[in-house]
Parts: C-alpha cells; structure tokens; sequence
C-alpha cells in the first residue's frame, strides 16, 4: 500500500522491530494511475520545432554570410550602425523581431521558450544584433504594458522596423545601487514637463532618437513615490551626449546631459509619480531575456581557450585540466540552470528572482574564466589588441578587464544577493 | 520543453517527504546512529512497501519501473531526511549491477528480493570499504582474475565484515574479508563485467548526487529558519548583511546542485551521449556545494551549530562521506577533462 | 641633495624637460648621519637569549621525558588533571608561571616578547601545558589590573601555584556575538550579591575552584553600562556544571547553571556596573597571547601530512603540491604577520586590533589545511579513532569537525571583520 | 627581535613618500603613460639625485650601499605612488645583475652610471619581452650559447627594441632583437652567470613584491576614503556589513603580503637559508593579493571603479602585469614544494 500522509503518519502506526506490517507493495499501474505519466522532458514540442526550423531557413536565405568582414570594412560609428539599422529591417520584413510581442503590436505571441530559441539561434548562427536592442527589448514591452493607444501607435511599429532607435536613462552619479535616489527632475510648465538631469552608465545614446527616463516629479515625496517614466526626445534643444570612458579604455556607454529640456506632458508613460512601478517591470524583463545568449558566448570562448592550450601545451597541465574541468561545469551548470529558470518563468508566467541568481552566477564565473584564460595565456595575456603576438587581436587582455565590470553592471553582487536573501529566501530588508 | 520534475515526479517527491517526516524524523535517525548497524528493518520494510527498494528495476523481477529521475527525486527526499540504512549500498549499486550484470534466473533469485524488500546487499571494489555491508545479505565482488574483471557474488555467510567507525553516523562502512573462497558464484566476467560496473557508478554517483542535494537544501531551510528568529544586536541575524550573503551563496550552491543533479538523472535516463560528462560535473559540483553549504551553514548557527545537539553536524557528516564517495571533485574533474581535452 | 619635503613639493619646482637640476648625488654617509643606522633585527636581543637558554636549561632538568605516556596511562579526568596540577607547581617552584606578571605578585616582569619566547620553546619541547591556563592567563592580569589590595594577596599566589584553578563566564545562549546582552543577573542582597543565570562554552569549568564572570546587575541600564565583573566561588551551594557536548562528539567544554548563588559583595572585581571594560581588558588579554604557539602546532601537522604525502604518493601529484605549498605559505604568514603584531604591541605596550587579523587568518586557513589533509588522505580521511586503518588515530577526522568550531570559537569571523572594518580602518559601526 | 621597518627606514620610506606625492603624483602618472615610453628624464635625475638608482650597490661605484630592506621600503613607495618609467629594469634587474655578475673594470663602466642615474639598462632572458628596452642604454642578454648560460651586454645602438602594447601602461614592455651580433660583451659564463641570474632574480622579485604591497596599500586607503564618503541608501557605504567585510578581507590580504614581502626582503639582506622560499612564498601571496585587492577595490567603487578617469584601474594593470612577471602564484607554489617536498 502506498503511503498516504493523511492515513498515517502517527508514530504509533510504526511496528515493533521484526514485524513485517506492509507486506502488500505496490505496482508500476498502481503508480501510475495515482500519480500519472508525466516526465521531465528537455526536448522541444512540435510547435517548437517547427519555429525553430522556420527561423533556420530564414536565416539561411537571409543571413549575410560575411557580415563580420562587411562589417568590419566600415569606418565610422554611424556606418556600422546604419548596417544594423538594414539588417534590422529585414528582421522585421521576415517577422522576426519582437517575436514575443502580441500579434497586434506587429510580434508573434512567441513563448518565452521561443524567445529563448531565437536568441539561441541567433547566437548560434553568429547574426548581427539588431540595431534597436533596448527598444526591442525593454520600452516596447513596458509599453505595451503601460502606453495609452496613442503611445502604443506612435511609438511600437517604429521600434521594430528600427526606424526609431531607443536609449534607457536610469544611472545617475549618485544613484547607482540606490537607483531610487536619482535626482533628475522633471517639472510640470502647462502641458509640458521641463526636465534637468544628469544619467550615466547610458548605452546608445549616441544613436538614440528617444530615451525612456526614469525622473523625479515630486520632491517633496518618499524617494520611490515621486519618480515617472518619461519618454524624452533625444533631438530636443538641451540634450548633449558625452561618451564615457571606461577602464577598458572604450567608450561603451555614455553621459547623458539634460537642460531645460521641454518634454509633452502626453510622453509621460504609466502615471505621474508611478514610474517606480513601471520602471520595475522593465528591469524584470531586462533581467528576464539578458543573458540568454551567454552560455553560447561563454561556449566559444571555452572552445577558443581550449584550442590555445592545446596549442601551448598547457592542457596537459593537470592544474590548467582542473580550472579548465570548472570552467567547463560552470557553463554547462548555468545552461541548465538558466532552462530551469525559463521553464518556470514559462509556466508561471511571471519573472521572478531566478534572476539575481543567474546574475551573480555568470558575472562571477566570467571574472574566473577570464583569469583562468590568462593563467593558461602566461605573459601573453597581457597583450592587447595593436600587437601582433597578442591573442586573438587581445580579446583575453580586453575580455579580463571588461569582466571585472561584470559583478557591477546590471545590478551589483552585493545588491543580488540582498535580492536573493530578501525575495527568495524571505529574511527582512537589511537596510 | 520542460526541464523541471513533472507533476508525477513531484507528486512522488512529495509523497516521499511526507513518508519520511513521519516514518524517519530526526528523533529516529539519532536512535538509528546509535546503534550497531544504523539500520532499522522495520523501516527497511516499510521502504520496501513504497516500491522503494525496487524502484529502477523491471516488473518482472518485482520491481517498479521507474526511471533515473524518479529514483533521484525519491534520494533527494532520503538525503533531506537524512535516512540511515544500506538503500544506497542496496539498490542503486548492488540492485542496478546485479540489473546490468546477471542473468534472468540470478536476477530472479538475488534482485527480486531486493525488490521485495527482502534482501539487503553490498559492492566492493577492492578499495577501503564495502558500505552497509553488516547488514547485507550478499556482497558483489568486483575484481580482477586472471587478466579479466569479475563480478562475483558471496553469501553473507561467506564475508567476513569487520566495522570502521567513521564520520558519516547513518550509514557504516566494513572491512571485507571473503572466508569462505568457494562460496563464490559469478555474474559477470570481461567487457560485461566492465560496461556493468560502470553503468552502476554512473547511476550510483547520480543517486548519491540527488541524495546530497536534498541534504543541503535541508541545511539551507534550517539556517535560514534560524536566521529569521535567532536575535543578536537586538535584531534577528537574518538582518545582517553578512549573513544574507552567506544564506544568498547557500541558495547558490543548492540551486546550481540542483540543476546538474537533475540533469545527470535525465541524460541517463535518456542514455544521452553527454551523459556521462553530466554525472562528473554533477559530482564535482555537489562534492564542494554540500560540504560549503555546511560550512556556512554551521557558522551562521555560531556556537549553537557547534554542538552535538544541533542536527547540522549530522548532515555536515554525511557531506564529508558523500564528497569522498565515487571520487571526489577533484578526481571527476578530471574525469571531465578527459572527456573535453582527451589525455 | 637629499630631497627635503619641508623645503620643497612645489610643482613650480620640477624642472623644465632635458635639465638636471639635481647633479649633487646623496653619500651612505649623509644618509646614516641624517635617518640614523637602525636595522630591521629579528634576532633576538642579549637579554632574551638568557631568558630562552635558561628556559631551556630548567626544561632539560625538569620536563619528565614520557610525560605523555605517564598521562596517558592515567585513568580517570580528575587524575590527568592533577598531573597538570603537580607540573604547574614545578614550574611555579622554577618561577615559570606568570613570568609577565609583576615580580611583587610572583612574575618576572618578563616582556611580551619574553612571554613569546616561552610559549614556543614550551611548544617545542612539547611540554605539558598548566592546569591553570585562564587562571593563569586571563584572570591573573585583570586581578592585577583592576584588583584591590585584598583581592590580589587573596588569589594571585594560587592562581600561579595551581593551588586553586578558575574558569570563566562569559558567554550565554542568547549572548553570544552580542556578548553585552547577557542575561544572568545578580540582585544585590546586603553585603551579599545573589545570582541567578547560566553559562555555556565554559572551559575547565567541572575542575575549577572559581569562575571570573560577567552578570548583570543593573537590569534598567543601556545593556553595556549594567554588568559588573564578580570572582564566584564554584563550591557555592546552587553551582551546577554540566558537561556540554560539541559536534565532534566531546565535551572540551561545559555549561555552568546559578540558582540563588550568595557571593560576598568583595568579590566584585572594578567597580560595580563597570563589568564591560574589565572583560574588554580580559579579552584583549586572551586575544594578545592565544595562538602565539599556533604556528609550532600547524607546523607539526604540515609536517606529519607531508610526510604521509609522500609515503601514499600524493607528494608527487601537482594539484597537491600546490595545495601543500599554499599551506606552507600561509603557516609561514602567519608566524611572520604574528610577529610583526608582537613587535609593535611590545614597543606600543597596548595590545591592538591585530589580534582580530591573526584570528580570522589561522581560523580560517586551519579550515583550508584541514580539508587539504583530508584530499591527501583520501577515503581515509573519514575514519574516526577507534580503528586500526585509521591515520594517526584519527586525529584528522577530529581536526576536521574540530576546525569547524575555529571560525566560531572565541568571536566569530563575521565579528573580527566588523572589529577590523572599524577599528583598523575607521569605518562607521554597521549596526 | 623587531620585525619591523627600523626607525632610520622607516624616515627613508616617509621621505620616498613624500617625495613622490610632490614629484610623482598621479596627474603627472597619467601624463607619463600617454607618452611613447613613460619615461621622463627629469625625474630620473630627481631619482637619481634621491640616491635610489644606486641604493643597494657599493659607494666605490657611486651607490649607496644600502641593504634589500631599504630598496623594498623604497619600492613600496614606488608602488604606491605607481611610479612609471624604468626603475625595475634598471635597478633591480640590469644593476644587481651587473654588480653579480661583472668585473670591476665593467662595474665602472656599466653600473656607475646607473647608479649616478646617467644610464638606464635592461635584462632579457629570452622571454616574451624585455621591460623598457626603449629607453634602455644597454641590454643584459642571458643567453644559453655553446652549452653554457653567458651574460652578455649589448649597447642600445645594437638592439632594436619594438613597442609591445600591453594592459599596464606605466612599464612598457618591448621585442627585441639583436641587430649588430659583434657587439656584445661578455660579463659572465657557465655557473657564476647562473648564480647571478638566480640572485637577481630573488632580488628583482622581492623588490617586485614590495612595489606591488605599496600599490595595494593604496588601492585599500583609496577605496576606504571612497567607502566613508560616498552614500547610498542614506548612509556612507562603508557602514554596510558586505562592504566592511570586503574592506577586511583587503586588510587581511596586505597585511600578511606585508609579512611575506619584509621577511623576504630581510631573510636575502641576511643571506638567509630559507631566503628563497621566502621570496617564492611573497610573490606567491602577492600575485594574487594585489589582484584581489583590485578586484575588492573596485568592487567597492562600483561603476565610478569601472571608468577610466578613477585611478583605480591603472593599479589593476599594474597588478595583473605584476601577477605575471618572474612567474605567477603558481609556479611559484611549485618552487616552495620542490624546497619543502622535493622532485
């Protein structure tokens, strides 16, 4: 007889030793009609398959075989990212952009699983990113879930055709983990807001047409009560863009500069002094599509510092075998346990903290693997690119210093695991 | 796809949990450890009525039918609940080489009764130890005669077991000495043999894995169920960012486990070629995430999780043993190495 | 000419490019007679080579060459015990006991680094310890410190005798970390206190003549401003002890149960509700000669699981060579940072947060070399005393469990970091 | 026994500090490393007037003649104030070399001017790179010729130095090749050259080791000052419990690097026996303390550690390039367990 909790589970059921008090066992039709067949299954479903496979023949037909060289041959800035503009047309022209947005709003009501799928694919089949990645990504589905119909008509057909590029204005200089202490301000003038404000850690801004801008309206409230989500012009009289030079020595991200800029009152997005809210929503889905991609990356990059090991001789280094072992279980370890994530956000329909867990994961294994790269690289690994003994053009000198800002971007360590401690394991605010 | 148990495996998962709290809790896993054997057969029978003992092997032999993922979702269960006694020793080693191994009529005469909950056996491969082997009623023998490996079962009357205190309290560890050398009757002999006692390691480390996930997931519930009403400083220690970092690692060693265990159990289910690289990297992680998962889980506890009272130690233990156990991190890592890099 | 910061550090000063404006070049001879000729010397000086041959000389007569044998042999606690007892007093007659102390109360007015001398060569002649260590150790130097006269002539000349032994009662169940906020309390009752309360973690508790405790006495007041230091006689009708049982499965410590306790009022050591800067100075004592023999210790194990490194042929495995190295590395950081603590509290005369580094460093490398210990030993690393297979007795199953509780033991690490945050770099209190 | 800088070193090291805060500072290091080679004549001859290019070697050569102790306390300070150009090659390196190495007549000739700061130099053993070859006058080659090591100097009009672009922007590493093969000089051959080279090297390492604790020493005070001021959440964020346990571990991290890096220094001052372990033991613990440091430093500093115009990065540079030069923790580990277990 099966063991059932609300029949049993007295001690006093318990025989004395000796005794054989179940002497009736159970069979497998028993067990099944119980508790059914079900069974974990890491295989794609048809309908899976069958955009998977559509997506492949497009890319096929569509994909420029050496666009890295094509790519590559541009000169300015402007030219290369007018060539992911193009490509993000054509995305768009084959219905694969925006994929997971409803049918309406130009997506496909794709399932997260197969938003995953094409980003996988994507990654796989090395294709260009597009060029409107935070609009794609980030305001089209924060308006889609808070834009009025003016809002969604304006603005969605132009962030999936890329005709519009967008930019994200969170950072400021002293509300970085403390991102609810931004100072930014917005005041209201008639039917418009006038807008001063200084944001950093800012990506396309350069290229952006628009910024979605978390700003302070109300002064006088608790510091997350008066912030709103506003949707800023970035050709407005005011805006200046400064790139910002990080330690790498590139500039991948920028200032953004806001003086006396005149916003319509019409591009508040959510309500005034909600943008708290809306703002959260964004960063769920940030957290929610970022990375997906990683564990193909962090793939190549493993196979790539392999075959330079066995180049220098170093694989058969037992200790060189033993980090490279670790490297190799860490990626394999956040492949499955980013499928656990999507499967559950998949069935619940809601992001949840599995987030800051993948984050502190990949963020603090790149920092590794990257050290791990150099041990095996020796004296090489501190080459950079403008040399000709330097590895792979000194992506393993660049790759070690970029990770360092890894454990910052994106929501520090330290802040993930207050997340972690606090939401999933539900001990009190520490601060 | 769905990379999670179903609702079957969970509704068996559960099942188990509830068995377990109310047939083995702590009060009776500590009266187990005192004694000679840590093993209860009244327990063992009642195991043995959930379809336990035969849960991996085929009907014909009284066994259950399940799969890899259905025996790691029950093995998590036993690890959380710390549950003494020679199941490991009994069904995924000496059951699945017998299952690998045998022939139909040895597999109707030594596995079925383990199915039945009738028998208990043990493994020993010429190491340190055979485990649980006291209270076996067979021992599997793997070892290298006349050039080629043999897998030999003994009657228990024909082993000697000498006990090896150790630090794992639940489950005992034997000296072997076979007295009684024709006693002997051979299951398997060459590649056969070979491909057997693999395929054991293979389901046993994955087995051993999936139990020491549910251990430390059950130190995490402790520490952090600790955390939240221990007060110091006037404020529960769950306050303190020191300690919220500590529980946030713990969540990230269980979690990271959690998701190599599984896997493991599938691709072996599945018979994926991955799946043996799955198994490594599921024991490399797992040997190093209980034992830290302890360590931290003990230092949160401070003073308190220092004593023979508290239940951490117990589980702590059990980690040690288990991190040793089919090799530990270091050994499958380069287990994984070879399979990566070759060599 | 030597470059002096008083008449210079203008950047008007720095030459134009290709001048040289510094021709005149320093002789040794200008810079002995302007800094001096003092050396770095880690030799010891003339009077401490006495001080250490005549130790030696006094071992050599009087350390009984199989004292562990003979200890060993004896039955019962309470005879091992007074075999400790019986070394003190001959070490006491040789004037070895308490050498730091005074020479009115019995010491030597030895220096600290006179008190190091001691310790080591008592750990390299592995002699046996004195039964009365927190006597000795603790209690004594805060007697001296804050005693009257009556207290030091009533205790002092036994505590070194071993004529009468002391343990001590700090720590509670709800006072562990937050040490001030213990709980047992003693009413003050005439010329009598009456107390009530319970210990734990108490050392040589069931062997001792008196506890040195903190009680509150003052229940109203801030919870550091009521606790008074009180000498407690331990055969006071209403003292229990109770052995108390740690994870390695002995009771190297007790607790300690007061119910309605009568202790004479002249027993308060200090002042009445100044208990918590008494304790600090019995803590910093602890903290200022604990572990000076650590490093001895940790080097005889180095030294026994290398040499079973080589006889099971893990002296030969890289990975394990690098682990060995490591700890080779830290045992030597750690005999060298304690030394360079010991020189600057011996020149200082106070002892200092240094105590917190080297307790967070040996505690928590002894957890690492405990763990490389057991992967050289492999399955063997498990098996506890009782058994034949077992190495050296099993004291690496022991030193495993038993380096769990360093971390713990004597502040935790968490509240070593908080002590050095704050009080070596002067960051503000966190909670 | 003191272990401990002596009064007379401890006024040598605050006057190399403030002489650096007013020579050096970091304005003038940013300057210096957007130049080709990050050398500027001019505080050479500051340098130089300081004594410090020929503060370990003999008066009769117009050095100083003082001892390891010094030069580390000296380097500490270089470190700190992250001090560009070519003093390691020079001194350390191409000097201690020379002064082992050379005859009287070639002392004259090649290690005066060194120490009178007229002449820069380099060593190369036929590695990657030769450190700040460009603005070297000579070039010390050990090279392994006819079966035996030679040193050989090499004047800058026979050597082609080409710019290495490498992650630490202070030091600059460079190709070399030997264009006029007649040029050379021998200073030493067969044992004697190997004895030198040894020597140099435990002296380059162990002032290497000191330059990188000042660098260190300074990541920590910089980011502790950051970690007072700077405000999040309402309070300096050095008052959370995860940013003081940082702050700690980088404290524990110099301290004992301090410990390693002195004993190393005056375990070769007093030709100690166990002064090669010592030395392996300091650069063991520093290549990665200094790492780590960095990595807690900017950690700490959050995205303003991440750009450029924070000092920070350029000690994470000189740290990694610091980490890899005469050979990282690991190998050497593996020097002190050939000294403490042989093979």
């Amino acid at each position: 007889m099966l063991y059932d909790p609300e029949a049993c589970g007295q001690s006093a059921q318990i025989a004395a030793p000796g005794t054989k008090p179940f002497n009736k066992r159970i069979s497998r039709q028993w067990y099944d009609d119980r508790f059914g067949t079900t069974r974990m299954d890491l295989n794609l479903s048809p309908p899976e398959i069958q955009f998977r496979d559509e997506l492949r023949a497009w890319l096929e037909q569509n994909l420029p075989r050496n666009w890295k060289q094509e790519h590559a041959a541009l000169g300015a800035m402007e030219e290369k990212f007018a060539y992911l503009r193009r490509w993000q047309k054509k995305l768009y022209e084959g219905g694969w952009v925006g994929v997971a947005w409803p049918k309406d709003y130009g997506g496909r009501g794709a399932s997260l699983i197969e938003q995953v799928i094409l980003i996988e694919e994507m990654a796989r089949a090395s294709a260009p990113p597009v060029a409107n990645v935070l609009g794609v990504g980030l305001v089209g589905p924060t308006l889609i879930a808070y834009g009025d119909d003016a809002q969604k008509k304006r603005f969605l057909a132009k962030i999936l055709s890329g005709e519009e590029i967008w930019c994200q204005g969170f950072s400021e200089p002293n509300a970085g983990s403390d991102l609810a202490a931004l100072g930014s301000e917005a005041r209201r003038d008639g039917d418009h807001f006038i807008l001063d404000g200084h944001k950093v850690w800012n990506s396309y801004g350069w290229a952006a047409d628009w910024c979605a801008m978390l700003v302070r309206t109300d002064p006088q409230a608790p510091k997350h009560k008066g912030l709103t989500y506003l949707l800023v012009d970035m050709h407005s009289p005011g805006v200046r863009v400064r790139p910002l030079r990080q330690m790498t020595g590139e500039s991948e991200f920028s200032e953004l500069f806001f003086q006396n800029v005149r916003v319509p009152a019409e591009n508040v997005l959510g309500r005034v002094n909600d943008g708290w809210n809306v703002a959260i929503s964004t960063l769920m889905h940030e957290r929610n599509t970022l990375g997906a991609n990683l564990h193909i990356v962090f793939k190549r990059q493993f196979d790539r510092i392999v075959e330079l090991a066995r180049a220098n001789g170093k694989a058969a280094d037992p200790l060189v075998r033993q980090k490279l072992a670790r490297c190799r279980a860490d990626i394999e370890v956040f492949r499955l346990t980013q499928m656990r994530a999507i499967t559950r956000v998949n069935q619940s329909g809601v992001p949840g903290p599995e987030g800051s867990i993948l984050k502190i994961f990949w963020s603090e294994f790149n920092q590794r693997f990257q050290q791990v790269a150099s041990e095996i690289l020796g004296p090489y690994a501190q080459l950079t690119g403008e040399c000709e003994h330097s590895p792979d053009e000194g992506q393993w000198a660049y790759g070690f210093l970029r990770a360092r800002g890894n454990t910052i971007e994106a929501g520090t360590s330290e802040v993930q695991r207050n997340i972690v401690a606090q939401f999933v394991l539900g001990l009190p605010k520490s601060y | 796809m769905r990379f999670d148990l179903s609702e079957t495996q969970q509704l068996l998962k559960n099942t188990a949990r509830k068995f377990l709290q109310a047939e083995c809790p702590m009060a009776e896993v500590r009266r187990l450890m005192e004694t000679e054997t840590a093993h209860d057969p009244v327990l063992w029978s009642k195991i043995a009525a959930q379809g336990w003992t035969g849960i991996v092997f085929p009907e014909e032999y009284d066994g259950l039918g399940l799969g890899m993922v259905e025996l790691a979702a029950t093995m998590e269960e036993m690890g959380r609940a710390l549950m003494p006694g020679p199941y490991l020793a009994t069904v995924p080693m000496a059951g699945v080489l017998l299952d690998a191994a045998a022939s139909a009529a040895q597999k109707r005469k030594y596995l079925a009764p383990i199915c039945r909950g009738e028998a208990r056996a043990a493994v020993f491969e010429g190491g340190l130890f055979a485990q649980d082997l006291g209270v076996a009623d067979y021992l599997i023998q793997a070892d290298r005669r006349n050039g080629a490996l043999e897998l030999v079962l003994w009657p228990a009357s024909a082993v000697a077991a000498k006990p090896m205190p150790a630090l794992d309290l639940t489950r005992r560890l034997y000296e072997v000495a076979i007295t009684n050398p024709a006693a002997g009757e051979l299951l398997a002999r060459g590649s056969e043999a070979q491909a057997a006692l693999d395929h054991m390691y293979d389901v046993a480390t994955t087995a051993l894995v999936a139990e020491m996930l549910g251990g430390m997931q059950r130190v995490l519930e402790i520490t952090v169920e600790y955390a939240k009403t221990r007060k110091q400083f006037g404020k529960p220690i769950g306050q303190f960012q020191a300690v919220q970092h500590l529980c946030a690692d713990m969540v990230l060693l269980v979690e990271t486990t959690r998701s190599a265990a599984y896997y493991a159990a599938y691709a072996l289910q599945e018979k994926l070629p991955e799946a043996r690289e799955a198994v490594s990297i599921a024991k490399s992680y797992a040997s190093e995430a209980y034992r830290e998962v302890g360590n931290r889980g003990i230092q949160i506890h401070g003073g308190m999780g220092f004593t023979w009272e508290n239940d951490l130690h117990l589980y702590y233990r059990r980690a040690k043993a288990s991190e040793i156990l089919f090799g530990d991190a270091t050994e499958h890592r380069e287990r994984i190495a070879r399979l990566v890099l070759g060599g």
